[in-house]
Order: C-alpha cells, then structure tokens, then sequence
C-alpha cells in the first residue's frame, strides 16, 4: 500500500498534534494512601488518646549546673575571601575599608573557626532570667557589624544604623522588616524561638547579610575568632542534645559535621552529652574538616 | 417502484431544509432565543433593519430552496421519459435575476445608511462621560471626578461595575491598555473594539433603568471569556449618589470603610 | 445506483504513473522515489495534495470536537485530551481552548481548504481537463507539494513547544500576537505559526503561477477559453486571485515576524505594555495588520470556494444530462467576484475603530458582490430544470452545495449590513455564515468531486451506498450543527468564548450548545463512513472504465488511472463541455472530442 | 443499488474498530493536591548508615506526608475542615470539586472554574496558565500575603481577601471578581485560606520531618502531634488576624486627600512627604529619585528568593559531586556519595517541573498610578506602615505593637499625600494652582 505508506509519517504528526499540549516536564509526585488516611482521621477527630507526640519534652532530672567548651579549628585552606561587588551607595558602602565576603572567617594564626554556632535544642531548666539589657545590632559602612547575632525570646534588640546612608534590617522569619534611616535606630524585640539561625539582610545593599538566632533557654554560643566558644549554666544529669551551625556548612539545614566518634557526631551536626554537676566539659580542639564547609 | 423511491427520498430531504430551517426561526423567539431586549434609542432601528433582512432572505431562501427541491422531485431521472431538454440558457432571465437582486441591492445599501450614521458617526458634542480603559481582561472605568475633566486628580477609579445615567445622551471614551478588545453591549446594540494606542468613542441613550451585561466581543487573549462586566442604568440622582458613595470608597482612611466591601 | 461502466481498456491496467497500481514492484527506491515522492507528474502531485489534505482535515476536525466540548459542557472533564490535564482534574485551560480554535481554523483553512481545492483537484484536473499532458512546469509543481511540508511541521510542531500553538485566533490581530508576552502561545507558536503561513503562501504561489500558464498556453487544439469546463474557470479565476492578493499577505506576516523578532512596531502602538513586558519600538498601528491580512484573506474566501463553485457547475450538468444553463454569465460571475473580491475586505472591519465612513463603501461594494453569487445559484436552479437528475453520489453533494450555498450566501447580507452587523459581528451568526459557505458549501463541493473523480484517480469507483449512507448523515448533523449557530448569533453569543454562561444574556443558550456538539460528534463520527470507503473502494472497489458518468469533458477518454502524459492520443475539441441531451443525437451526450460529422447528423435529424 | 457484500464488513469493520477505540479512551483519574516536592526533596536529604537505599525511605516519606495532608485537609473534590481550622465546611463544599450545578442550581467548582487554572488545584501558584504570566500567581502555600490590613507576618483579615477579589490586582494578571454574587466570593476566600493553611501544616511536616526524624522514623499520626502541634498554631495565626490589624493614625492637620496634591490645603503636606520620601522614609533607595521605580531592579521575592536559593545550593553540589574523587573512597563512604548525588539529580529534576524560572522584582513606578494593592489612602498608608509581606519592600512603621518606626505614624499621611499627587506632578515641579493633569499613562 505504498499510497498509505507514504503519508504515515504525516498521519502520526497530524495525531499527535491533535492530542497533545503545553504541559511542562513533572517528576510524578507520591499520592495519598486513601484508607490509611482515613484511619488517621478518625484518629484526629476522636477524642485525644494515646502517647505523647513526636517532639516530647525533655523530662525534668538532675540539679546543678554544668558547662561546655571548645574550640572550633579549621582544617582546610580558608583561601582569601572575596571582595564584595559594591554597587550603591559607593560613596558611603565600603569606604573606610574595602569589603569582604565574611561568610568564613579562619584566624590566620590559629587557624580558629569563627562564627560557629553552638546551641541546646531542648533543655528542661534555666538559671539566670532573660535580660533585659538590650543586644546591639549595628551597621556601619555597609556591613554588619554582627555577624550571628544571639538573644533570647523576650529581650530586646537594639538595631542601629550608624551609617550614613539608610537601610533596612530584613530579619528572616520574623515581622521586622523595616527602614532605618541613617544615624538613627529602633528596636525589636525578639519575638518567636528560631530553630536555626536565620539570615539577616538589607534589601537596599544585598551583600549585606548576617545571621540571628533568638533561643527561649539562651544556651547559645558563637566561637569567637580563635574558634572557642563555651556555653556556661547548662542544666546537670540531663542529656542535651547541641546542634552546632555555621552558615557555609554542607550538612543538611546549615548542621556541622565533625568525624567526633565518641560524640556520636550526626549527619544533622548533632551531639548529646549529659553533664555531671558543676563540670565543664571541654570538647578540646575540634578539627572541622575542609569537607564541611561549602563554598 | 423502488428507483423512483429513492428520488422522492431525497428530494424531500431537501425540502427539510427550507421547511425546518423556517420552523427554528420562526420557533426559537418562544423560547426566548432572540434578539435580547433592547433598552437603546438607537436598537430600534437596528432591530427593525434586522427583521427587514430576515423577511427579505428568508422569502428568497424559500424560494429558492423549494425550486430546488421540486426540480428534484420533477426531473428525477426515473420520473421522466427521453431526454432532458436542451437549452443553453435564457439572456431575459439573465437580465431579469441579475436586475431585480441589484436593485434590491443597491436600496439595502442606502436604506441603511442613516442607522448605520446615528450610532457610528453623528457623535454628540460633549464631554466624555467616563473613560472605559479594557485590559486582559477587566473594564477599568474613570470617571471625570468632581471637576469633570479626565485624567485629573480627582478622578474617580471603578472596575467593571459601571454606572450610567438613564434617559441622557452618554459619551465613552473607549480605550485600551494592552490588546484589541470589543466593548459589546448586547442589551444597547452597541459594539465597539479598542484600539490600543486609539481613543474612540461610543455614545447611546437608553431607555430603561436596570442592569445589563457587558462582554468582550474580540479575543484577547487566554482570559477572553473572563472579561465579563455589568453597567447599571440608573435615574441622574441615584447615578450621582452612586458617584458620591464610591468617591467616598477611594478617599477612604480609616477602616471602617471596609465593611461595605462584602456587602456590595 | 452505479451508472452503467464500459469495458475496461487495457490502458488501465498498464498505466505506468498510474498512482497505485504495481509501482512498488520495479525498479527499486530511487524509481519509487522519483515515481510515487519526488514525482513530477501531476495526478501524482494532485494525489499527494489529496491524502495530505484529507489528514490534515481530520486533525481539524478532531480540534473542532475539542473546541465544541468545551462549549457545550464548560471546563468539564475532556475525553482522551482530558489526561493532558489529569493535575487540573481533566478540565482544559482556557489557553489551550483558544489555541483549539486558532488552530482548528487556521488547520482547516490553510492546510486544507485551499490546498485541497487549488493543490488537489487544480492539480490532478487543469491538465486532463484542457487536453494537456502535464503542468507547464512540472518541477515548479513538485515544489509546490513539498514547499507545503515545512508549512505541515511548523503547525505540527508548534502543538509541542512551550505555551502551545498559536492562540491569537487565526486573523492572530496585534498586538496579542506581535506581543510575545501578551498569551502563553504567542511566544513561540505564534512565530510558527507565521513561518508556516508564509510556506503556504509560497506553496500557491507557485502552483497558481503553474495554472495561469498551462491553462492560458496549453490547451488542446480547439479548446477556446470559451470552452473551458468551469471547473477550469474557477481554477483560472482562483490563481489569478492568489498571484495578486498572497504578496500582501506574506508581506504582512514577515512585518509580524519581525516585529515580534526584531523588535519594530509596525501593528503595536507607542508604549504598548502586556503583561508588564514592552514589545517593540511601537509608533505602530495594529489596524494596519487588519486591512492588510484582509486584503489577502477576503479574496481567499473566493479563493476557497470558486473552484468548488466550478467543480458543482460540472457535476450539475452531467447528472442532469443537461447543458449549463447560462455558460457565459456563470463564467462572467466568477470574473466579478474576483474583481469586486478586492474592495470588499473592509467588511470584516465594520467594528475594528477604522472611520465609520469607510464602513459605507465597503458596505456598498460588499453589497454588490453578493450579486454574481445569486446569478450563480439562479443558473445551478435553471441547469436543473427540465434534467434527467440521477441521484449519484456526488450529485447529492453537488445539489447540497447549491442548497447550503444559498444559506451561506443569504446570511452573508446581515453582515453587509453595518448597522445590523453592530450587534451580530464576532457572534456565533458570523460563525455559523462561513461554516455554511466553507463546510456546507466547499467541503461538500469537495466531496463531490471526490466522488466525482474518484474513477479517473484509482480506476475503481467509490461504493455507492455507503457514499449514500455518509451523504445522508453529514447533511443531517452539518445542519443540526450549524444552523442553529444562526440562533445563537440571533441571542449575540459571542464566538472565542471559552465559557459564556456566566453572563446572564446568555446563560439559557447551554442545552442548545450541547446539541450542537453531539451534532458535531456525529459529523466527525460519520467522516469514518468516509474513509472506510474510500480506502477499500481505492483498493478492492469495482473497477471503472474510460468514462463511468458518460460525461463529456476531456479527461474522460483518459485511461482510468490516466497513464504518464494522460492521454493515449492527441485530443481534438470540436465543442463546448456541457453537449448533453443534444435532439436527434442517440447517446445523451457529445464528448468535446466526438468528431463533428455526428452533430452534423444531429443537426440534420432536428431539421426532419 | 447495487451492493458489494465485501464493502459492507470492511465498512462496518472499519466503524466498529474506531468506536471501540473512541470507547476505549476511558476518563481521566479524580484531581489529587500535588505535593509540595520542593519542600519534600528539601526534607529527605540521604544520610549515611541506612541499611535502605535513601530514595526509597525518601518516597516512604513523601508518600506519608501525602497520606497525613489528606487525612487533615481531604482531597480537591471533597475537602476536610477538622474543627481546629476554624473554616466553614459548607463554603469550602462550595468552591471546591469540579465545576457542577448542584439540584438548586447553585454554582460549585468555583475555585476551578475561577482560579485554579493560575493558581494550580493545590494553590502552588502553578496552574498550566503560570508559567506565562508576569508576575505569577500567588503561591498560597506559604501562607504569606502581600496586601492586608494586619502586622507584616500576620495573616491577612477575612475582609483583606474579600476586597482583593473585588478589586483585582491592577498591574498584574489577577482580574476583578467584583460582578461575582458575594456568597461566591466568599467561599472563594474561604478556600484560599483552606489552601494556605493545607500549605502551611504541609511545610511544617516535612520541616519536622528534616528537623527531628532520623531517616528510617515515622512522622507521629496522633493528635496530640497532627492537630495540636501543626494545625493549631497555623490556624491560630488566621483566626487571630481580625486582631493583628495595624493602628491607623489620626490625619494630620494641611492633609486633604479630597483635593489635588498641588491645591494650597495640601502643599505643606506634599513637601513634608517629599521630604521624608528622599529623607528618612528611604523610598528613594529602590523607587529612585524620580520615583519611577529605577532604584533596584536586581532583587526577589520571597518566592522566587528560595527557589533561586535552592537552585544555587543544587547547582553547587552537584558540581562538586561530579568533582569529587570517588577513586580512594571506602564503599560507606562511596554509596554515600552515589546516593547524594543521585538526590541532587533529583531535586534538581524537581526545581525543572515544580518550580518556575526566578523572576526580580522591580520597585513600582510611582507616576503610573496603579497601585496593586488598592488607591484608597488608607491602601497606601498600611503599604507604606508594614511594607509589603514577602517582597523586598520594608515598612516605615514599628514592625509591632509598641514598636518605634522610622517615620511616626501621623507623618506616613504626607508620605501618602504626596505619593497620591506624583502621577499627576507636572514636571516634578509642585505649585501650580490649576488642575493637574496626568500623562495619558492609564
């Protein structure tokens, strides 16, 4: 039948176009079980019954204070930050000093890791009140002079622009978002606990960018720039699981990963310690290796 | 015998046509699938146009479809003896049915031309009474404001809701913002594209109070069919009360003013 | 009933370009190639245009299926496409809706209507008809077929790129289709869309080129113009229309290309924002556009129904057994309405913004044109008069074309009419007006022929009954369909609606929109009646001999299938096609090639 | 007629095949939510030591979220509002399911006769019409609104909704639904806030998930978990909008926004707008000097931010996975890898289909006079107070109650007074007494 050959080829674009659309490429997406959904809704509607949820609070044991400390070394070449694209304001943005990426900040001697973020998830006591001393959060040619800021829920944060160009603070996950006009301030205070640290930026500059944690217990600390940190009053005889962060880290949700067997270090850059009373653990140095941190 | 059967069979198929095309016409008005109801100075005369053609093809469409069909039913093959007859033609007829179509023709042509001039070309002199803006695909409505000229600060800004005076002259200004829409008005005879980049005006009085539809008639885009908005012919002082309500609406500054929202 | 059919002659059965038969059998690939692919030979070409054609109108109408469903049942769940949509729970998105339509007009216009007329029947008849053994330029001819492949893929192709094929209806007005931004398919698809329309475009341009010369240099000896079937005059009268309007057209579609492309602004005004993106440099005005795709597309009109207009004229007389009534006025119509056809295309413009005074002219002119048309059907009605009418197949379609015609061409005068084309333009009135005068009218035309010339195609006739069994079904359900598209139009239901019921004037028109659509289902349904035969009859049907309908014109003494250069001798014309029932003569018909002394003895038996 | 028996079974062969096939094309599956796959990608990144393949605990997963969400919330066609959610069943009945008329002829299917071809059936802003459109579709699923009456991370007021639809959203593809009967609108609204809260208890799941569950755990179905810890705080944050609304201030003396900006009552007020506008305000950082919004063009909203987050981070790893040295990896170590890469793949397969291509947002040009989130002064005033919710836009009031906002309440009315008169500034020059009028810019 050469004259129905001949025109196949026609004949299968013609159909498929006929029954066909624009409709972009989708992987296909895990469906509902029906039944078993509505076993779990009968469940939701009942009266509540049965064992507590899956984030249980951590029961109440042990007195007295402990401590913990560190020292947080970088094991890799750091290499030279780089310098920043400064596109506005020039004549104010990174005028005094030239601006860098400070996303990584090794200490060339001591080779200490700075800006790690170490913090209690859960904790059953505090010991001291939450102050009522405000926490700084200033800028200044264009760049924040804080890079992880901490403070704990209820406390005030005193945001200050002493700069003298506006800005604004875009505190992630939060209600603040506001112009602070140059040489002036406001202040905010630290509403909902944040699970990780959140960025913190200016939308008027965009390279600038910090980070915040508010925590309700404040067993938070930051290493400084030899890499030590130490996190002082944690409850005793209770085990505390410590979440340590940094912003370039590769671990899943920003978590740094050390290889730390004996801490049971996991790949969410969690450890759990239960410490005696008035001990303070010193983890000594710990090496972060160049796998962990990100470009 | 079964041949000739098959001739009358056709034949009177074709005469369905005439017959039941007739019938759908003349049936449908009953079941309210007709002209809709015209509340325009000007529909009238559109509508009586209408009906003037209807009758005037209609009687040619009988006509000339039953002849078909009786010259089917006549000259079937099996329904005559010998051979057809031999004509080539006839100039008389020629000139009969080419002379009495032109002249209908022609007095069509200049019958309607003063309708066609009422509602297209013998433009009111006056001042817009509101600016209908299309845009894919809402009617975005301005109307003068207090000070009565457009485009001041004053202005006074409604989307597809728009409201007219009933028993005055109204002048749009027809504009829009992105494609070619068409501002139809089925109720009021009225159709009109807008031109981007064109202002062109459209101008009516209506007769009655009431609320009708307002469709764009010319495809603009995936959301055509969305383009949907209503005008409402109301009494001078209801339309000025209606102006001053909404005009409040736009200066609001305090709260409050929400309420009346989900009223509306 | 089948007419009588004479012996087969050999010459059937050893026609070597003989479309089907044995080709396959010799000579390997490259002599398939040259012979059935790469063929100069015009009944191949012709052949090629029919098949590509006739698919390509089943893509149209399975796109007007689409179309018709969303109408009648709004954002329901679609059979078969509705799995394009299974994350939207089987409804159509409006922009798919719009593109259905584009495509089902632009598909059915330019990708069948006018190729299947002008490409199909002009090539396989011109030639056999005026007694001539090829095109004059047979390679231009090939080029023609294949200069309509790119034209195939580019609308093809543009169902699968991103934002779907064209959706700017197929008149694509700017500045939705010069803007990129302003629909999802006016990105890409509408570029293609443009590619293929300009391939089209130089697909009839050639052949139109092609018929002008053959028909004016390569006549047999004695075929005068006066002569001609007029089938040929439609087909003259169609290339003529197509080498003076195409220009216009190709010319306005590289100004969408380039403004769409390049960024001018010939059709979009200054600062013309869609969709927050500014297309162009504007300073343009997207009227312009209008009056210049009407300029084309107004005389295609004529374009896609003139030579079906002939086809039925030849039809007419020859299951009437009787001369065409009124040759020379017949043939003089199709002269004004391709004259008139181009000051007419202001008439799709009454509403688009142009002065209201240039709406009078073309009022006037549009008027005029409806003229020759009514001319035409009073001399069909005449030619019938006093026949001997068999009720073939292609009769039927024949006298349904005259029946429809009138329906189509009565309709057209509201239009005409300004003011009352103030409240029925862009309604379903329109729609339903050139569905009467395209479907009703030249696709029945066109079936008709198919019937027609079925035999001088394939050697074999179609089935008789099951031809009548799908004229029978198509008249009902073209009517059902499109007929009360008059009453909708009648209501002011707007055409291009993806879902109209939610405005309160036209709410209550649903129910009448699903009749409609199973109507339409039917036609479509009844189409496969069609195929069936035509594929069986193709290969298994009775074979037919020189001249199954006893018609007079020349391509019936041509060998069925006609062989390579048509005719087994030089045809000599003595007389006009249309010799039928001519007194004193003993068969009903002279053949234009029967030698005089026979009419002489006719002559001289009327004188006794 | 003569017949040809032949003719007839190839023809009645023919008929009967291609019915069969019509017939055999059966109808398409019920609408199902599409799951958030960004998020859920997001939340199953492999970890080492899993005695199952990561891809096959991560679909587990996934597939148990999707199972939970429809527990809570049920599917498209029939959706589920538990008592904590606070939503009207019966409205939601009304705008969800395919579009029908039911026995009284009441319209229902509004959300997908009206909005779901943008907005997507799952409320992801991805409709088949998105892709296309500028700026796109919300996407409900996060649960933040840009133009509302409330504190920036508070939920938008039942009324902010309403108005919305009634007004559209000038600027963007979103029409007015104003000609809509009120009953529909309000379902309408209804079902957007069931959609965003689906959305929301969605994110947390899976962000639970991330957080707190080792690979091969469950997600806890009890109530106590699902209900009290998810939908709760969620649903609270909607039922608490009415009362999150932001204090308007008193209007000042010299502000009369009945009259043209350049009218003697108000030329004191402009001036003092302008001022703050270059000045303390900090409007002119990003809508320019010229407030024709050319100050920034190079930032994105929050929606876009994270997908072109993510995509960076995808990009980067799967770089370096291509780079790493798989040669003196120990097996551990090297399934680990595959199975990291193999995830990046994934995900970076997800952002193709699930996520549309980043787009900036420019700052509004202020002399256009649109203004997408409504004209009234009283729009403008809460634009200016909180910002814009999600987009770059910060506010100039205190972000809370009792806060200090870098401009003082009664003074953001000058900011509003002159912002009203710029489409109509003639030449940036204010003072002239007659009208102004604008550039035929509407």
């Amino acid at each position: 039948m050469t004259l129905s050959t001949r025109f196949a080829p026609l004949c299968v674009l013609g159909l498929a176009a006929a029954v066909s659309g624009c409709s972009r490429p989708r992987i296909e997406a895990p469906v509902a079980d029906a039944a078993a959904a509505i076993t779990i809704r009968e469940g939701l509607t009942t009266v509540a019954a049965g064992a507590g949820g899956g984030a249980g609070e951590a029961q109440v044991s042990g007195t007295g204070w402990g401590g913990l400390k560190g020292r947080f070394v970088f094991a890799g070449d750091p290499g030279q930050p780089k310098p920043l694209v400064v596109d506005k304001d020039t004549e104010v943005c990174g005028k005094m000093s030239k601006l860098f990426d400070q996303s990584l900040r090794v200490d060339t001697s001591s080779k200490g890791l700075a800006d790690v973020v170490v913090f209690v998830r859960k904790s059953s006591r505090v010991k001291n009140p939450v102050p009522t001393t405000p926490v700084v959060f200033d800028q200044r040619n264009c760049e924040f002079l804080t890079p992880v800021l901490v403070a704990r829920v209820g406390q005030p944060i005193d945001v200050r622009n002493s700069d003298t160009v506006g800005h604004n603070t875009n505190i992630d996950g939060t209600s603040f978002n506001q112009l602070i006009p140059a040489g002036q301030g406001t202040t905010y205070t630290a509403a909902g606990e944040m699970g990780m640290p959140r960025p913190a930026t200016c939308n008027i500059h965009p390279w600038m960018k910090a980070y915040m944690i508010f925590r309700k217990d404040g067993y938070v600390a930051v290493s400084s720039a030899d890499g030590s940190f130490e996190i002082p009053d944690l409850p005793a005889g209770e085990p505390l699981e410590f979440q340590v962060w940094h912003a370039r880290s590769t671990g899943s949700g920003g978590g740094l990963v050390l290889e730390q067997p004996e801490l049971k270090w996991n790949p969410k850059g969690r450890f759990t310690l239960t410490l005696q009373a008035d001990e303070i653990k010193d983890l000594g140095v710990l090496d972060v290796p160049a796998s962990a941190i990100g470009t | 015998m079964f041949k000739r059967i098959g001739g009358i069979f056709w034949a009177l198929l074709f005469l369905a046509v005439p017959v039941l095309g007739v019938a759908t016409f003349a049936i449908s008005p009953f079941y309210d699938h007709w002209l809709p109801k015209d509340v325009s100075t000007h529909g009238a005369a559109i509508d009586s146009l209408f009906y003037f053609i209807l009758v005037l093809t209609g009687v040619v469409f009988v006509v000339t479809e039953f002849l078909l069909f009786w010259f089917m039913w006549k000259y079937d093959r099996n329904n005559q003896e010998g051979h057809a007859t031999y004509i080539q033609g006839s100039h008389t007829l020629e000139v009969v049915w080419t002379i009495i179509p032109a002249a209908t023709l022609v007095f069509l042509a200049i019958y309607q031309m003063n309708a066609w001039a009422d509602v297209k070309m013998r433009r009111p002199s006056m001042a817009p009474t509101v600016e209908v803006i299309a845009r894919q695909f809402e009617w975005r409505l301005r109307y003068p404001g207090r000070d009565g000229t457009l485009g001041t600060a004053d202005d006074l800004f409604v989307v597809n809701d728009l409201h007219l005076p009933v028993d005055e002259d109204v002048l749009i200004q027809l504009k829009s913002m992105d494609v070619l829409h068409s501002f139809f008005l089925p109720n009021l005879r009225i159709k009109q594209d807008a031109v981007p980049g064109m202002k062109i005006p459209v101008w009516f009085k209506a007769r009655e109070v009431g609320q009708f539809d307002i469709v764009c008639a010319e495809l603009c885009g995936w959301g055509h069919y969305k383009m949907k908005g209503r005008v409402t012919f109301e009494s001078r002082p209801e339309f000025e009360s209606w102006l001053e309500r909404k005009y409040a609406e736009q200066q609001a500054t305090q709260p409050p003013a929400e309420a009346d929202v989900a009223a509306e | 009933m089948t007419p009588p059919t004479t012996a087969v002659t050999p010459a059937v059965d050893h026609g070597h370009a003989a479309p089907h038969a044995h080709g396959h059998a010799q000579g390997g690939l490259s002599h398939f190639l040259s012979t059935y692919v790469f063929s100069k030979d015009h009944k191949v070409i012709g052949l090629q245009f029919l098949f590509s054609t006739l698919l390509w109108f089943l893509v149209g109408g399975l796109l007007a299926l689409a179309v018709r469903w969303q109408v009648a049942w709004p954002w329901s769940d679609v059979p078969v496409l509705g799995k394009l949509f299974a994350q939207e729970g089987g409804q159509m998105s409006p922009e798919f809706y719009t593109m259905l339509f584009t495509m089902h007009a632009s598909v059915m216009i330019f990708l069948v209507i006018i190729p299947i007329l002008a490409g199909a029947f002009g090539n396989f008849l011109i030639p056999l008809m005026i007694g001539a053994d090829d095109m004059a330029f047979p390679t231009l001819n090939m080029l023609s077929y294949w200069f309509m492949w790119p034209a195939f893929i580019c609308f093809g192709a543009s169902f699968f790129v991103e934002g779907g094929a064209a959706s700017g209806g197929w008149t694509s007005y700017p500045t939705l289709s010069t803007n990129p931004a302003s629909s999802p398919a006016s990105s890409m698809g509408q570029t293609l869309w443009l590619l293929g329309l300009t391939f089209v475009g130089v697909s009839s341009m050639l052949g139109s080129v092609n018929y002008m010369t053959t028909i004016i240099l390569m006549r047999a000896p004695g075929m005068t113009m006066f002569r001609l079937p007029m089938t040929i005059w439609g087909m003259f009268i169609t290339a003529i229309l197509q080498a003076f309007a195409l220009p216009v057209l190709t010319a306005a579609g590289f100004m969408q290309l380039s403004d769409r492309m390049l960024g001018t602004g010939f059709f979009s005004p200054e600062g013309n924002v869609i969709n927050n993106a500014i297309a162009g440099a504007g300073g343009g005005q997207p009227l312009l556009w209008q009056h210049l795709f009407w300029f084309y597309s107004h005389p295609a009109v004529y374009i896609m129904i003139l030579p079906a207009m002939g086809m039925v004229s030849d039809i007419l007389t020859v299951f009437a057994r009787k001369p065409l009534f009124g040759y020379r006025p017949m043939v003089y119509s199709i002269a004004g309405i391709a004259g008139l056809g181009f000051i007419v295309w202001g008439h799709h413009m009454f509403m688009s913004g142009m002065n209201p005074a240039l709406g009078i002219t073309f009022m006037v002119s549009t008027m005029m044109i409806a003229l020759p048309s009514a001319v035409k059907t009073f001399n069909w009605l005449g030619t019938l008069w006093g026949g001997r009418i068999q009720f073939t197949t292609a009769m039927l379609f024949a006298l349904s074309f005259v029946s429809m015609f009138i329906i189509g061409g009565l309709s057209g005068i509201f239009m005409a009419a300004t003011p009352v084309d103030i409240f029925i333009h862009d309604t379903y009135f329109i729609v339903a007006h050139f569905h009467y005068v395209l479907f009703a009218g030249t696709a029945m035309g066109v079936f008709a022929g198919i019937y027609f010339w079925f035999p001088k195609m394939f050697g074999r006739t179609m089935n008789e009954f099951w031809g009548k069994v799908h004229f029978f079904l198509t008249f009902i359900f073209l009517n059902g369909t499109f007929f009360t598209m008059h009453i909708l139009g009648a209501v002011g239901f707007p055409r291009r609606l993806a879902d109209a019921y939610h405005y309160e004037t036209f709410h209550h028109l649903q129910p009448m929109n699903a009749f409609m659509t199973w109507c339409a289902i039917g036609m479509v349904a009844t189409q496969v009646i069609f195929a069936a035969n035509f594929i069986y009859s193709m290969f298994w049907g009775p074979r037919a001999g020189r001249n199954p309908w006893n018609a007079n014109t020349l391509e019936w003494i041509a060998p069925s299938p006609p062989g390579h250069g048509n005719f087994d001798f030089q045809p000599v014309v003595h007389r006009g096609p249309y010799e039928y029932s001519v007194p004193g003569v003993e068969k009903d018909h002279l053949m234009q090639t029967d030698p005089p002394n026979q009419a002489a003895a006719a002559a001289a038996a009327a004188a006794h | 007629m003569r017949q040809s028996s032949p003719s007839h079974r190839f023809v009645a062969a023919i008929i009967a095949i291609v019915t069969v096939a019509a017939v055999g094309c059966g109808k398409t599956p019920p609408a199902s939510f599409r799951l958030n796959m960004v998020q859920a990608t997001k939340a199953t990144v492999p970890e080492s030591g899993l005695e199952k393949p990561w891809a096959s605990w991560s679909r587990e997963r996934q597939q148990q979220v999707a199972t939970i969400l429809e527990a809570m919330f049920g599917t498209p066609d029939e959706p589920v509002a538990l008592p904590e959610t606070g939503l009207d069943l019966a409205k939601l009945q009304l705008a969800a399911g395919p579009v029908r008329s039911d026995i009284v002829g009441r319209k229902n299917g509004l959300y997908r006769e009206h909005c779901a071809h943008c907005h997507g059936i799952s409320g992801d802003g991805m409709g088949p019409t998105a892709a296309f459109l500028n700026p796109y579709p919300r996407d409900y699923r996060q649960g933040k609104f840009k133009f509302k009456s409330t504190w920036r991370d508070a939920k938008p007021t039942h009324d902010d909704l309403v108005r919305l639809l009634h007004e559209g959203v000038i600027g963007t593809s979103m029409p007015s639904f104003a000609l809509l009967p009120p009953a529909q609108v309000d379902a309408l609204a209804e079902y957007v806030k069931y959609l965003s809260m689906r959305g929301e208890a969605e994110i947390a799941l899976f962000t639970y998930a991330e957080q707190e569950l080792g690979a091969d755990e469950a997600l806890p179905t009890t109530k106590e978990f699902l209900v009290d810890e998810v939908l709760t705080p969620i649903a609270e944050k909607w039922q608490g909008a009415a009362d999150a609304r932001i204090p308007v201030a008193a209007i000042p003396a010299g502000v009369d926004f009945n009259l043209p900006g350049n009218d003697l009552a108000n030329r004191d007020s402009v001036a003092r707008g302008k001022a703050l506008f270059l000045g303390d305000g900090g409007c002119v950082k990003c809508h320019g000097v010229t407030a024709l919004g050319d100050g920034q063009a190079n930032d994105y909203d929050d929606w876009n931010k994270a997908i072109v987050a993510v995509s960076a981070e995808v990009a980067v790893g799967l770089l370096s996975s291509k780079e790493a040295a798989t040669g003196g990896m120990s097996s551990d170590a090297l399934a680990d890898h595959r199975a990291r890469s193999a995830w990046l793949d994934s995900f970076a397969h997800v952002l193709e289909g699930d996520a549309l291509r980043p787009r900036t947002i420019p700052p509004r040009n202020l002399r256009i006079g649109h203004y997408r989130g409504g004209r009234r002064p009283i729009d403008l005033y809460r634009r200016l107070y909180t910002g814009i919710n999600g987009a770059p836009m910060p506010g100039v009031g205190p972000s809370g109650p009792g806060g200090k906002g870098s401009v003082a309440d009664e003074e953001i009315w000058h900011l509003v007074n002159y912002i009203r008169s710029l489409p109509y500034e003639m030449d940036g020059e204010l003072g002239a007494d007659r009208p102004m009028v604008a550039k035929d810019r509407f």
